[in-house]
């Protein structure tokens, strides 16, 4: 039975298809890649999976348990953590008692609630700007505040949106060794979707790609560089962009 | 538990402040203050009160809420009510008052959540006016004849009745709701509720039920202002729409923490402190004086653009800003 | 037959509410602002033509451009000394901003006025009304319910087919996508409360042909403005328009409703319950309201 | 930034001028707090009836020559030496608790002998509340909810007399016009004057004439065809002018405010409304304001009142002191604005009887007091407290818009019979 299993899943926001009958399946503590050109449908899917959509048709199962339609948070209680690509931050809330956030949805003290964040952030090595506010910090910072947010959480499978856009080499691979300390010490399942090809093929064991919708291609990353249609789907979108 | 009494994550200078005040406060019938700085005094208690409760929906959870005054209602009605009608005593039917606004909360707030912002705001607005032309026209409660409490001719403190004002009283309340906010602010609650006023998305994301992290947030609101309601009863001796139920009290109360500055603890009382003194002696000092009609409100109105057009945090964000400027 | 009388009635009132309702949502579509001055807009804008037709001896309907211009120019005031700062703040201090503004507004006009009721007295149609068969319309509120369709008109077509009112538009959808095409937003901002003040001026000035112009008069009609704008949807303005339409309908046929079916308990003093509950329920069901298209 | 700093100094200014006051010099005079709305929606009839007590106080505290009062020659008090009388005025807004409030600062702070006011029965609740506790005498000038008195206290007495007389009054009328005893109409057969249908404003006031009228309706034998209440502030009343003439009522009775009067007749007018009686229960209908702004619309309209203009021609007193109130400030006196000066010129007897300022003596004289006829400005037999506090030798009157010849408008005692000054008009002309 796999872990995260994702069967005929389409959604269309009045007549434009995002998803077409996508189906994947993702095993316990593996790595997996999900790319596409833009508009390919790949954070439509992320959300029907999260529960901020609910998919017209298909299901989602995770760990032998239908979670189609759940709310967010409902979706992370079953034990699925994200992040977002921009933190938005009004109210000057530290680094640290974001994180406490994230902790509460399983304790209820405090002072546990911040053992647990703070153990959390020097495992990310965020230790010493825990009493920053988010706004603050440089992005790369404020993605691995992200991270640290869902991690608080306890999930067992975490998904990450574009954790590298807008990030610079080292950031990148930075980030790309937090990833399998993660995954390896943590034993948590990581699925990502990235519009940069090279830092997914890096990190991820399987990649799965995304076009118009549709998923065009799955496998090795040594096997998807080699693929027809993506990097017809990759090229074409250069294409586009050149003219 | 312990969280409610501890400060220690204040600035010392605040903490002081507070010490100081909470002397003031005690002392205060001692000073030979006139009787109306009295009663101006217990009004300004009433309200921080009130601007507590908002401050938990409305600062922390950042749902601003045009509405409060429907629990206000709730609370008067409740005690006075039961006391004309099977004169049960001020302890028993004012606790009774907060557990029904909690109860009303809870049920006018599951469709309210649904709404966000401005949509939420009108609505609440909305809510709180039915609730007043309701009991502004039902018979049973009196109408907008409202209700008229019993004198008693001697003290009566199963009924809240002194001859003497019951300054105390509204001091130990306030008091009450102070702690009780110093704890919830640093609840999970609290946590959750600033998260969601940053950024609902990642908040849900983060496991927070959202709308029922609002509702629980909107029933304490509802629960220290009846409590405040339930004051007003019996220092008034008369309670009737028009002055328990009114949107004004609604706008005042939102007001008040809204000036003093939101989402902190000591924002509502600063709001209070400044609006209603200035309130009531502008409107004792001008209001008798021919051809002064309005000016009273003038003044106050222009204070209230002035703050926050210069300090959008309110006057606190102003008193910090001065500090700040100091050291 | 009483029916479709009333309901004749409703729809002029209606358009008036409409009219109230329209400055608020531009308003508000453009920079997210609920204006609680409206009110006192409309009420000075009631103010202007009384005096103006009264000193200049002149009929009321042709100094509406006087209170029109007055709105404009309060509009702008209220945004270049007031709005302009509580932008840099969170919605809470515009709220409290635009709250202030209100109680100035209206004690600096009882202030200067008094408080006593003023209404037109004499002019081409005050007092007049038309007989169409069974249906008798007052004349003031027919001019009213017509200038303002025309208003309407107006403002859509300003705001659809101008270059400006496109910019409008533009700002109201994406602000930042807007000042990268070249929009100065600060304008767009400053239009908006031309506008906004403006139409409340000219509902102001119509109303004062039929109704009372006193200090505190404006309250009573921004709530129902309130309700109409939500209802029709924050800055939509067809939204508007049909709220307005649908409250003025309600708020006439309420009462007649529960006069023929013979219920003192449905009586007109629930009309404005009925408006409010109306706003409630709809807006739970479609917490965008009616035509809304942003929260 | 020049922009912050204002503001900044406009706080500090305005902060500083707000803590100013409050600075009360203490003198010998008799202080008597008086709590009327002087700002807020009620602003107009508050500045009214403040001007008239301060006319009446000056009458008291210096000789007038020319106003026929024993009081007018006193200049003080007799009894307590010529003290003068200081009417200290508050403004309660129409806030119940700021009321409250209010009298609490007069009593104890401004220690006042007394209390007036306070104009809304809903605040004069909250008010005697306080006199009641602190044992302060409080004379209520005008405030006509009949609950007022039947509530036993003991520091509260009413010179006006209350919703139920007036209502009575108005059937009286009725009556009279079934009997024929209406100066200048024809006894009119009692089944065309049958059906009334009254709209009444649905705050206390209206409320409880609304129930009033039910209640004399029965006991007269008319039919209440419609009853509505309404709410004052809506700002628009086609719908319940609608169903108001769907009943075809003989007779229309409102008990409504300024604005929604003003606004009733006009809706009314504007579809042509017509109906034999048309009786307004005071506030709106008879206020300065009412005639001023409608003008002949409202020819052959009623209103209940406690005093008119015209009443100078039967009485002379009334004639003098409208007369220095007209020349002062430049309207008649009204109702509201004559109790005013009932109100004052009780409390001046009540002083010149008790001769002490102590509230034990203050609350005998009151319950002993009687104040002749022919000493008020009003048509009542005298001031004269029963064990409620009520003044039982008090009445109403009914007046009568009626177009004069020049155009104008006048309002004519109609009721009671023996004060008639002119022919009743009937049926209500209408508006055509």
């Amino acid at each position: 039975m796999p872990f995260l299993e994702v069967a005929h899943l389409r959604k269309d926001f009045g007549g434009l298809v995002a998803n077409a009958g996508v189906s994947f399946a993702i095993e316990e503590g593996e790595i997996i890649g999900l790319i596409g050109p833009n508009g390919a449908g790949k954070t439509t899917l992320f959300n029907c999976i999260v529960g901020y959509h609910s998919p017209d048709a298909g299901r989602v199962i995770f760990k032998g348990k239908e979670i189609t339609g759940f709310k967010p948070f409902r979706t992370n209680r079953e034990g699925i953590g994200r992040t977002f690509q921009i933190m938005k931050a009004t109210t000057g809330m530290t680094v640290l008692e974001n994180v406490m956030v994230g902790a509460f949805s399983g304790v209820d003290d405090r002072h546990t609630a911040k053992a647990q964040a703070s153990e959390i952030l020097d495992f990310l090595g965020l230790g010493n700007v825990s009493d920053y506010h988010i706004n603050e910090l440089p992005i790369a910072m404020q993605r691995k505040v992200g991270l640290a947010r869902a991690l608080a959480t306890r999930p067992q499978l975490i998904m990450l949106d574009e954790v590298a856009s807008g990030l610079n080499h080292t950031e990148t691979d930075e980030v790309i060794r937090l990833l399998r300390k993660l995954n390896t010490e943590k034993q948590i399942t990581i699925f990502l979707i990235e519009h940069i090809m090279e830092m997914v093929m890096s990190v991820s064991q399987r990649v799965i790609v995304l076009d118009g919708g549709r998923k065009i291609a799955e496998g090795l990353p040594a096997d998807i560089v080699k693929n027809e249609e993506v990097i017809k789907a990759y090229l074409g979108e250069k294409y586009a962009r050149s003219h | 538990m312990k969280d409610a009494f501890d400060f220690s994550d204040f600035s010392r200078a605040e903490r002081i402040g507070l010490l100081i005040f909470s002397l003031f406060l005690i002392i205060f019938p001692w000073i030979g203050a006139s009787s109306f700085l009295k009663a101006v005094m217990i009004q300004f208690l009433l309200f921080s009160l009130f601007g507590m409760g908002w401050n938990s929906i409305g600062g922390y959870g950042g749902q601003v809420e045009l509405g409060q005054a429907q629990y206000v209602g709730i609370g008067a009605y409740t005690v006075a009510l039961m006391m004309v009608w099977w004169k049960v005593p001020f302890w028993l039917s004012m606790p009774l008052g907060v557990l029904i606004a909690v109860g009303y909360s809870c049920i006018i707030g599951y469709p309210l959540f649904r709404l966000r912002g401005h949509y939420f705001a009108i609505a609440t607005i909305c809510t709180s006016l039915v609730l007043k032309d309701i009991f502004e026209n039902w018979k049973l409660v009196g109408a907008a004849k409202g209700v008229e409490l019993p004198i008693h001719e001697h003290p009566d403190f199963l009924y809240m009745q002194f001859k003497s004002d019951t300054y105390y009283f509204i001091v130990a309340l306030f008091y009450v709701a102070l702690f009780y906010m110093n704890r919830f602010r640093r609840s999970k609650l609290g946590y959750q509720l600033r998260m969601i006023k940053d950024d609902e998305e990642a908040a849900e994301s983060l496991g927070i039920d959202l709308r029922w992290c609002k509702i629980k947030a909107y029933a304490t609101a509802a629960a220290f202002v009846a409590v405040g309601g339930g004051f007003m009863a019996v220092y008034n001796l008369y309670v009737d729409p028009a002055s328990v139920m009114d949107l004004d009290l609604s706008i005042k109360i939102a007001l008040m923490a809204m000036l003093g500055g939101t989402a902190s603890l000591w924002g509502p009382v600063i709001g209070a402190g400044f609006l209603v003194p200035l309130d009531r002696f502008l409107g004792s000092w001008l209001g008798g004086h021919k051809g002064f009609i309005g000016l009273d409100f003038m003044i106050y109105s222009l204070l209230i653009m002035a703050v926050s057009a210069y300090q959008p945090r309110g006057i606190w964000g102003i008193v910090q800003q001065f500090f700040r400027g100091r050291t | 037959m009483i029916i479709a009388d009333t309901l004749l009635q409703g729809i002029l009132m209606g358009l008036l509410f409409a009219l109230v309702a329209l400055g608020l949502t531009v308003i508000f579509g453009v920079m997210d602002i609920v204006n609680f001055a409206h009110g006192e807009f409309l009420m000075i804008g009631m103010y202007t033509v009384y005096w103006t037709s009264l000193l200049l001896g002149v009929d009321p309907l042709l100094v509406l451009p006087a209170s029109a211009i007055v709105g404009v120019l309060l509009g702008l005031a209220s945004y270049y000394w007031l709005i302009k700062y509580l932008l840099r703040g969170p919605a809470i201090a515009q709220l409290l901003g635009t709250f202030g503004l209100m109680l100035f507004l209206r004690y600096l006009v009882m202030f200067l006025f008094g408080i006593d009721y003023r209404i037109i007295q004499k002019g081409l149609l005050v007092g007049k009304s038309l007989a169409i068969g069974p249906f008798i319309f007052d004349w003031t509120k027919l001019a009213a319910a017509m200038l303002s369709l025309i208003a309407f008109a107006f403002v859509y077509y300003f705001l659809h087919k101008t270059k400006i009112g496109k910019g409008l538009r533009a700002t109201a959808v994406n602000r930042e996508a807007a000042s990268y095409m070249g929009i100065r937003t600060d304008r767009m901002n400053a239009l908006a409360w031309a506008i906004g003040g403006g139409t409340a001026g000219v509902a102001g000035g119509l109303l004062v042909n039929f109704y009372y112009a006193f200090p505190t008069v404006g309250l009573l009609f921004v709530m129902i403005a309130f309700a109409c704008v939500a209802l029709g949807g924050f800055g939509s303005i067809k939204g508007a328009f049909f709220a307005g339409l649908l409250v003025g309908v309600i708020e006439m046929l309420f009462p007649i409703f529960g006069s023929l079916i013979g219920s003192s308990f449905l009586g007109p003093h629930f009309k404005f319950t009925v408006v409010y509950l109306t706003y409630f329920i709809i807006v739970v069901f479609r917490p965008q309201g009616l035509f809304g298209w942003k929260h | 930034m020049k922009g912050k700093r204002l503001f900044l100094y406009l706080v500090v200014f305005l902060s500083v001028l707000m803590l100013t006051p409050m600075l009360f010099a203490a003198e010998k005079d008799i202080k008597i707090g008086v709590l009327y709305p002087l700002s807020g929606s009620l602003a107009g009839i508050g500045r009214d009836l403040q001007r008239a007590a301060e006319l009446t106080v000056d009458i008291v505290n210096n000789k007038t020559p020319g106003v026929d009062i024993p009081m007018a020659q006193w200049g003080g008090i007799p009894s307590l030496g010529g003290a003068k009388i200081k009417l200290i005025f508050a403004d309660h807004r129409g806030e119940p608790d700021r009321g409250a409030d209010l009298a609490k600062r007069l009593i104890l702070d401004d220690k006042v002998v007394g209390l007036m006011g306070a104009y809304n029965s809903a605040v004069t609740k909250t008010v005697s509340a306080v006199a009641e506790r602190y044992g302060i005498p409080l004379i209520n000038d005008s405030s006509t909810s009949p609950d007022l008195t039947n509530r036993g206290f003991k520091w509260f007495w009413r010179t006006t007399p209350h919703d139920d007389y007036f209502n009575k009054d108005l059937f009286e009328l009725l009556k009279g016009l079934t009997e024929g005893k209406v100066k200048g109409v024809k006894a009119i057969p009692k089944n065309e004057l049958k059906n009334l249908a009254y709209v009444c404003e649905n705050t206390e006031w209206g409320s409880s004439v609304a129930k009033s009228i039910e209640g004399f309706a029965k006991e007269y034998g008319f039919a209440t065809s419609k009853g509505m209440l309404y709410n004052a502030n809506s700002p628009d009343l086609t719908s319940e002018a609608k169903a108001l003439l769907a009943a075809k009522p003989d007779a229309m009775l409102f008990a409504s405010y300024l604005s929604d009067s003003l606004l009733m007749i006009r809706t009314l007018k504007g579809m042509k409304a017509h109906t034999k009686f048309f009786w307004g229960q005071d506030a709106g209908f008879e206020m300065a304001d009412f005639a001023k702004t409608l003008g002949t619309d409202i020819d052959g309209v009623l209103t209940r009142t406690v005093f008119i203009a015209t009443l100078t021609k039967v009485k002379k007193v009334a004639g003098q002191v409208n007369g220095l109130y007209k020349q002062k400030y430049g309207d008649d006196l009204t109702g509201a604005t004559a109790r005013a000066v009932v109100g004052v010129q009780t409390w001046a007897y009540v002083l010149n009887k008790a001769a002490s300022t102590d509230p034990k003596a203050i609350q005998k004289a009151c319950n002993e007091i009687n104040i002749p006829a022919s000493d008020l400005v009003m048509p009542w037999a005298g001031v004269k407290f029963d064990a409620t506090g009520q003044n039982i030798l008090g009445r109403g009157l009914i007046g009568q818009y009626q177009k004069t010849k020049e155009g104008t408008i006048d309002l004519e005692i109609v009721y009671p019979f023996e004060f008639a000054t002119a022919n009743f008009i009937y049926p209500f002309p209408g508006w055509d």
